[in-house]
């Protein structure tokens, strides 16, 4: 497979468009909101049944539809121009790509329920307070007759509030590990906590002597997130395109339709080259998340730096989308009415999450061996 | 060269120093221990403020403290821009806010004694100062933003009255606000720029509603600040019209000069003091070590030493009795501290890490949370930056024209 | 998911893989070590260089290896932009520079094939594949610029001839060029954009002079690389007219798709190989554990690899047989690829400190002051960015249009 | 004295814009800059004769006008518009605040030489191939009998070929120390280097053995050169706020007058916004510039801080003031015989030299105690 958009990707993707347009218009988004955990359980099973949203990357002996992560960046970059609420990036992003570097008992058990849709997947793997490049695991893992407990807490889970597979990474006597989980169990108490953003569901998770089943191999919990958040950052790029889009999308469409002066506001230079410059941004960082998303498939040995380069790239689009898009738009933009605002927050946040470009740009350094 | 002495960058004249001297005096005796230390006055007081700040405005009133940049003679101080900036200093300096009476000190007050008859004067200021008139602003329409000449909103002549039909838009202060001015058509046959009238428009009369309606209009942050505001039928007395029927366009585009001159001094001072709070928080993150961090809080200090020092130079202009900063210095200045609060709240957000994620209930934003928002807005309001920027070329640069809106429009 | 493998990109046909492997083997029968790793060619090479490169253009014209993307009928190799692609990498494999013919190749070639008639095509198409015709251009004038429409040059028939009289300038390559294409107004009573033809001037005729002067034009890195052209009575038989008389407007529009497409794949190897060198420099200089410093040249190893995807997204596309990167796709990549090299040389500018103030004996640059200085170029020649920032709002955004230029003007 | 402009500033102001257009137009310039020193000794001795250029700073007992850097900063301003070749930068912002700051014996055997014209001042501290940042003496000084001799290289020296009074800095055994050496002595190799930016003078200067006298007290050498460059960049900052200001009013002249398509590009958003943001920032940079010129004579504790921000907000506007310049005049302002590649240069040089703009910022953070 190469880099092309095949025909059954096209289809993909207007598939998931309509679906979720149907599904989940920003009226929608706006009701789903104004709950607590941000999640809407009736939209999370039909993506899961309808559009086999969970699946795509897995492969068929586990549910899946075996495909690959530019089918999953495809939906995400639709669900991204929606806003739809939901684990999507959690569950696709994180956890299944965590499961699958997982052991076989974990994957086995896990993943279906995940794909079928019965199961939202949640990674915590952060000490509340601490930056996103903080390395010390936010619980300890203890023996315990037959199994593991987990202590601690952890903040913010992402959808940490609503996942029914929690993957944790704990002190180990042998170093970092991820365990999962049950969040349904005396000595798990998650709050979910109010986003800025509030699209995206957070939590705070904490563990008072959970039972916890080991995920990855004994201290290979690190190794696991840093795999988990390179696919993470290919989802959460492609949904940044997806947002940036429909910045993009709303400004020329209200340039054209808005005067000012007698002219369409789109006939002054100040606004158009805004557009252009956007549109340039936003087309480098489709091509660099579509290439990001093929190396997650197909060449893994560039993941890791593709998709933090996606990351940063998509995040500085997506912000600058977001950010002319309100601008352009004047006092309406700058109105909890209008939806100008739930874009400019999500791209924002979206570009602090898992650290900010400056973050990224490090990681790069590190990554190239400069 | 000469000396280490330290002496001040702005030459104040002798009447100047005695006018700080009695100010400082004045504020050691009646700053209000209850008020010490609320330097930012919040839009919308929490309701155990609101008594206090109310209280410490009639103590201003009373002393001669409100409307400083008004002439003597129709209760102001005739303060010039250097004095008000003295002014500004001190109030900063005793720990209590300078209080003002919003838009109508500073736009309805100036309009009405450089436009009105005398009878005008005499019953439209008073209650400016003592609170009894509180003033929003019907300038914005809904389709017209930053194009003022195109609004909508009709004043039709009926015997000794104007009767306005319309909706305004983005009235700040509506909340509070008895008064509303606003600018009305009363010529649809005039070209854009004629047939406007400038109107005082009570929004009760006789303890009932005039016609007048608002409606909230909640902002990015959640909070509702500004009003659309529906005109049916609203009744304004033809004595409320400022400069004379169809005269509003220039009246509208008054301003009174010193004000801006008051603020250049202390201008900054709010944003260095939100910049050691953020410094603050960041060295409570341990992030003060990263040379990247360093160079991104540096280049914030320096822009507001830059703010500073242009404020300096303007003030130290105007006491020089020069009129300081070109035609476009407000332009200029907008654009500066506008761009520069941008791009600070979103280095703060970056700085702030994870916990920038998480809002307290209710949507309640913390400081750098609810910067990082409100700040879009100061790019928009009171003219885009576009617009600003066309009002720089054009009249510090002298490039071609186009075609430009009011000031303090909101688009 | 599936597997490790590392697999390509570009979904290449059968038919692509075997013509790679064709050029691989002729590069590795015909490849001249006297090439060998002359990657960039530069604009003007030294008197060493140049029958090197002379020989390596023969041999290549010999094989077919030339014009490659004119249709085969013509003396090209009919290639796609794929397999203009796969040409540029072996040969970049093999470190040995793909010799085009310039402007001939480019611009003018397509013109003649796609508006020529049969004779001109079977006249003028042989010698620019052979070398004899060395192509230079004549279209921008001093104060048309990126407005091409007010061109002023005039072209008089006289019986089979045109006589031409008027001034160009940014005439590129006029020091190696023997013949100049060019835009002359031929109907001065037409709307500007009729009343144009385009024509193919030989700067000497019979061994003298055409009425074709030239006036170096010195640049700020201080190379002469451009001219002023003077026209004098200079004489083109109407035969080399393309398109017919008044009709050049819609032939300067011209060019061939496939060019774009087969860069697009190696376009950012120059750049990373630059930027490796970079890297290089800074370590020497002790500056690589400077987190700031790594932050800023991962900036620009990212923006690199935006590029290189961006190309080879473009390929995959024109590979599955679609045309790929929309109707604006030539502009923003320009802008994209411009603006980061001219922040990337400032960069470095920066980075390689006090030494980068000093340059050798007769202002001879190194690599990063030259590029410093001759990036500010890349955003005014073939468009201002200015211009495609319009092209690229009218045309891929659909916003409202503005007058504009023709492409591979300079401003 | 307080930050207005008096009437005498604005006098002097005029003069010297009056002297230096009519002393050396920008066709002069271009004969210096054609020389191996840059240096017009003609030009020199007029400016330090009949503008008395170098003494404005300097007490009257020492043969100054006893006014201070304000009246400097407007000179430099002037000659930074002008691009006035000479060791305006060296002399007036290096050598003169390094001698004020040296023992009694130099500042009385030296000063009024500079002051007259007679002598041409130099400040070297740096190691050839060293970062502006390095703190390591490049010349070491010995004892000899009745004295000092210097030994060691540094490079680059602004004006160093040209200097009379060659102030350098050298490992003594009580620390770092500042020397002055007469140039025209056997042990003292000057050689001019060529400029990327050639209106400005630059050379290796090489001791062997040099006879030397300490300027500084033992040990005090790198305060000094501090102190220098605190004065040397509310210089440099002016020269460049001056240059900011000619390339605005180029670009601005050139947009009322160049058409294309049909009105000049002036009236195109896309080239007026980009001059009004110039302007904003050449104010911006003005104000701070004049600024920190106050402290050097004023308010001396918050000189370092405020003549660093002066240089990298100067620095910055002046770039993106010449940047705009050749972009607005296209490809004629592409050309060597137009002069936008001469602001250019500079500029970009300007901003380099005593380090980049992110290098004071760094100096800012340290001096603000963060």
């Amino acid at each position: 497979m190469s880099l092309e958009i095949t025909a059954e990707q096209e289809a993909l993707r207007e598939t998931s468009r309509r679906f979720l347009s149907e599904a989940t218009p920003l009226s929608r988004v706006r009701e789903v909101m104004a709950t607590d955990t941000v999640f809407d359980t009736e939209l999370w099973t039909r993506m899961a049944t309808e559009l086999g949203a969970l699946g795509l990357a897995v492969p068929e002996e586990l549910g899946g539809a075996g495909l690959g992560y530019p089918e999953v960046s495809y939906l995400a970059e639709e669900a991204g121009r929606a806003l739809a609420p939901g684990a999507l990036l959690a569950t696709a992003g994180l956890a299944v790509p965590a499961l699958m570097a997982g052991n076989e008992r974990a994957r086995a058990r896990l993943l279906p329920r995940i794909v079928d849709g019965a199961a939202v997947g949640a990674v915590a793997w952060l000490d509340p307070g601490a930056d996103w490049s903080s390395t010390s695991p936010p619980t300890r893992a203890a023996r315990d007759g037959h199994g593991w407990t987990l202590t601690g807490d952890t903040s913010p889970v992402l959808d940490g509030a609503v996942a029914d597979v929690l993957l944790v990474l704990a002190e180990h006597p042998q170093g970092p590990t991820v365990f999962s989980v049950e969040p349904d169990q005396a000595g798990v108490t998650r709050t979910p906590l109010p986003g800025l953003d509030q699209t995206r569901g957070l939590a705070r998770v904490e563990l008072d002597g959970a039972a916890a089943e080991p995920v990855s191999a004994p201290g290979a919990g690190r190794a696991m997130v840093t795999t988990a958040l390179d696919h993470a950052n290919v989802v959460l790029a492609s949904e940044m395109v997806g947002g940036a889009q429909a910045c993009l999308d709303m400004s020329v469409e209200y340039a054209k339709e808005r005067e000012q002066f007698g002219r369409p506001i789109g006939a002054f230079q100040a606004v158009k080259h805004k557009c252009a410059e956007v549109l340039v941004e936003v087309e480098g960082a489709r091509s660099m998340t579509r290439y990001a998303a093929w190396c997650a498939s197909h060449n893994t040995a560039e993941l890791p730096t593709a998709s933090a380069i996606a990351k940063a790239t998509a995040a500085e689009a997506y912000f600058r989308a977001a950010a002319e898009n309100v601008q352009i738009h004047g006092g309406i933009g700058f109105t909890w009415e209008h939806d100008a605002h739930l874009y400019f927050k999500r791209a924002k946040t979206s570009q602090m999450l898992f650290g900010d470009t400056g973050a990224y740009r490090r990681h790069v350094a590190d990554l190239i061996g400069i | 060269m000469t000396a280490d002495t330290v002496s001040s960058p702005i030459p104040y004249s002798d009447a100047a120093l005695e006018f700080r001297r009695e100010i400082r005096d004045w504020l050691a005796r009646n700053a209000p221990e209850d008020l010490r230390g609320v330097r930012a006055v919040p839009r919308m007081p929490s309701p155990e403020l609101k008594p206090h700040l109310d209280r410490w405005a009639s103590t201003l009133a009373e002393a001669g403290l409100m409307c400083v940049a008004w002439p003597r003679e129709y209760g102001g101080r005739g303060l010039s821009g250097v004095e008000v900036a003295i002014m500004n200093e001190e109030f900063d300096r005793a720990g209590v806010p300078r209080l003002t009476r919003g838009m109508g000190e500073s736009l309805v007050g100036p309009a009405i004694i450089t436009h009105a008859t005398e009878e005008q004067k005499q019953r439209l200021l008073p209650p400016i100062i003592s609170g009894e008139h509180d003033y929003c602003q019907g300038f914005s329409e809904p389709g017209a933003g930053s194009d003022l000449a195109g609004l909508r909103t009709r004043g039709v002549v009926d015997g000794t009255e104007l009767v306005i039909n319309g909706q305004k838009v983005w009235t700040s202060g509506y909340y509070k606000a008895n008064m509303l001015f606003c600018l009305v058509r009363t010529d649809p046959e005039a070209p854009p720029h004629k047939g406007i009238s400038y109107v005082l428009l009570p929004i009760e009369r006789d303890g009932r509603s005039n016609g007048v309606e608002f409606r909230p209009i909640t902002r990015i942050n959640g909070a509702a600040l500004f009003a659309e505001t529906f005109l049916t039928d609203a009744r304004a007395p033809l004595d409320n019209v400022i400069g004379g029927l169809n005269q509003g366009w220039r009246v509208a585009m008054t301003t009174l000069g010193s004000e801006r001159g008051g603020s250049a001094t202390t201008q900054h001072v709010a944003f260095e003091r939100q910049f050691w709070r953020l410094v603050e928080k960041v060295r409570e993150r341990g992030l003060l070590g990263d040379v990247r961090v360093r160079e991104q809080l540096a280049w914030a200090y320096s822009r507001i030493q830059v703010i500073r020092a242009n404020g300096l130079g303007l003030t130290a202009e105007l006491a020089a009795g020069r009129s300081g900063g070109g035609l476009a210095n407000g332009s200029t200045s907008k654009i500066r501290w506008s761009e520069f609060q941008r791009a600070m709240t979103e280095m703060a957000m970056d700085l702030l890490g994870p916990d920038a994620l998480v809002t307290g209930p209710d949507y309640q934003l913390d400081e750098w949370q609810e910067e990082f928002l409100v700040t879009r807005s100061h790019t928009i309001w009171g003219g885009t930056a576009e617009v600003q920027r066309n009002i720089v070329a054009e009249r510090a640069l002298g490039l071609p024209k186009e075609p430009r809106p009011a000031k303090g429009v909101t688009s």
